[in-house]
């Protein structure tokens, strides 16, 4: 089962379940809001997106992947919006029949998902102010695809 | 008759539309246009404002080639390096 | 905050929380039982262990790897005794910074776990008929100490 | 005055317990025995049964080197290549 979505709002809460009989290995990635961004404090980060695009560029690169890596299942919530420091932005659910391809796959979706897929993100000063972020992991990524970036 | 020019929508995310200080405007190009044409004009109207920002294209909602040929209506988008996760 | 334990029974159920300010990922990983063992069919998998030394040899590895890997958490409860199909043998959870380095660790954790803590598994047909496995990822982990394996 | 042996208790997992058919036995050896003369005594008391089965020791239940000496009333134990997780 392959699923995605984009949501405004809290993740639902991910409720264990016994896996189907060829699962020897279920993954749950959650990447969360640290207190800092660009060394300032904050109290959350807000989540852009470019709507459509991000849940079609993000479905795509569920389906490569799962086949990529002969997932069983590949579930994956991203948030959008302000998420609070401590929650979670995103969430992948990976199950697979050994480790080792969903922890390869784990890997690589996080990486392309930080590359392709349309999501922005802004941090939150406790007073409410936004400020860009100039993190980029997608540089680190992709060498050969230079990337300037503005100053701070 | 066909028209000479053709109007297209974009869209700016993240660090453009900051610079730029808008979500979207229209944009009119002669008819014939190409995707590379678009961000060229984009990049005249913003008057420097865009200097050194790295963006990658996309025409209705897909990542697209330069070369791609306009149609009035289309959806073009600045898409700087993304940062979700 | 390193924590494992041995558990003849169920594992609780793993509950979400917010995670420390400096906590970028949290990864948790199940390690389940597969419906067959040695291409048969299987109603749960039966794990034997040496209690004192499977503790220590667990509590060690997880601390060498937290300091290994710069880990905030790792919590390890891996059950023993009889573990249906579907159900996890064991959990890991790994909360880190960066997603890079809970991943690495994962990976690590899980390989030297199937080197040095002795814990066994039996598979347990449908008729509640005990057999040995000859299953052995130790040997792939560390080809420089050979083992021949027993006939299944 | 030293006595002359020392009685050790021998553990056994996995395929070395299912070829012994015991959990555990007494072991008696000369004072001043080693883990490694342990491992001698008990693959000759097995008689063939446990030929070609890969084991490493541990004494008390650590990893040890063959070279340990043994006191009385150690636990000793034959560890085959383990398949936790």
């Amino acid at each position: 089962m392959i699923r995605v979505a984009v949501l405004d709002g809290p993740l639902p809460v991910f409720e264990e379940r016994p896996a189907p009989g060829g699962c020897g290995s279920e993954i749950v990635f959650h990447g969360r809001v640290r207190d800092t961004e660009k060394q300032r404090p904050i109290a959350a980060l807000f989540y852009e997106h470019y709507e459509g695009m991000a849940q079609r560029e993000l479905q795509r690169l569920a389906e490569q992947t799962a086949e990529r890596f002969a997932l069983l299942d590949l579930i994956c919530l991203h948030r959008v919006g302000d998420v609070p420091v401590g929650e979670s932005s995103v969430r992948v659910v990976l199950r697979s029949k050994h480790r080792a391809e969903g922890i390869e796959a784990l890997a690589w979706f996080v990486r392309e998902l930080k590359r392709r897929v349309p999501i922005w993100k802004w941090g939150v000063t406790p007073t409410g102010e936004r400020f860009p972020s100039t993190h980029c992991e997608g540089c680190a990524a992709a060498e050969s695809e230079h990337h300037s970036h503005p100053p701070g | 008759m066909e028209p000479t020019t053709i109007r297209v929508r974009v869209r700016c995310f993240s660090h453009l539309r900051y610079e730029l200080g808008t979500d979207a405007f229209d944009l009119e190009l002669p008819a014939g246009s190409t995707l590379g044409q678009a961000s060229e004009r984009i990049l005249e109207r913003a008057a420097g404002k865009l200097e050194g920002l790295p963006f990658r294209m996309a025409l209705n909602g897909e990542f697209s080639e330069a070369s791609a040929t306009l149609s009035a209506g289309d959806e073009v988008a600045l898409i700087p390096p993304v940062q979700g996760g």
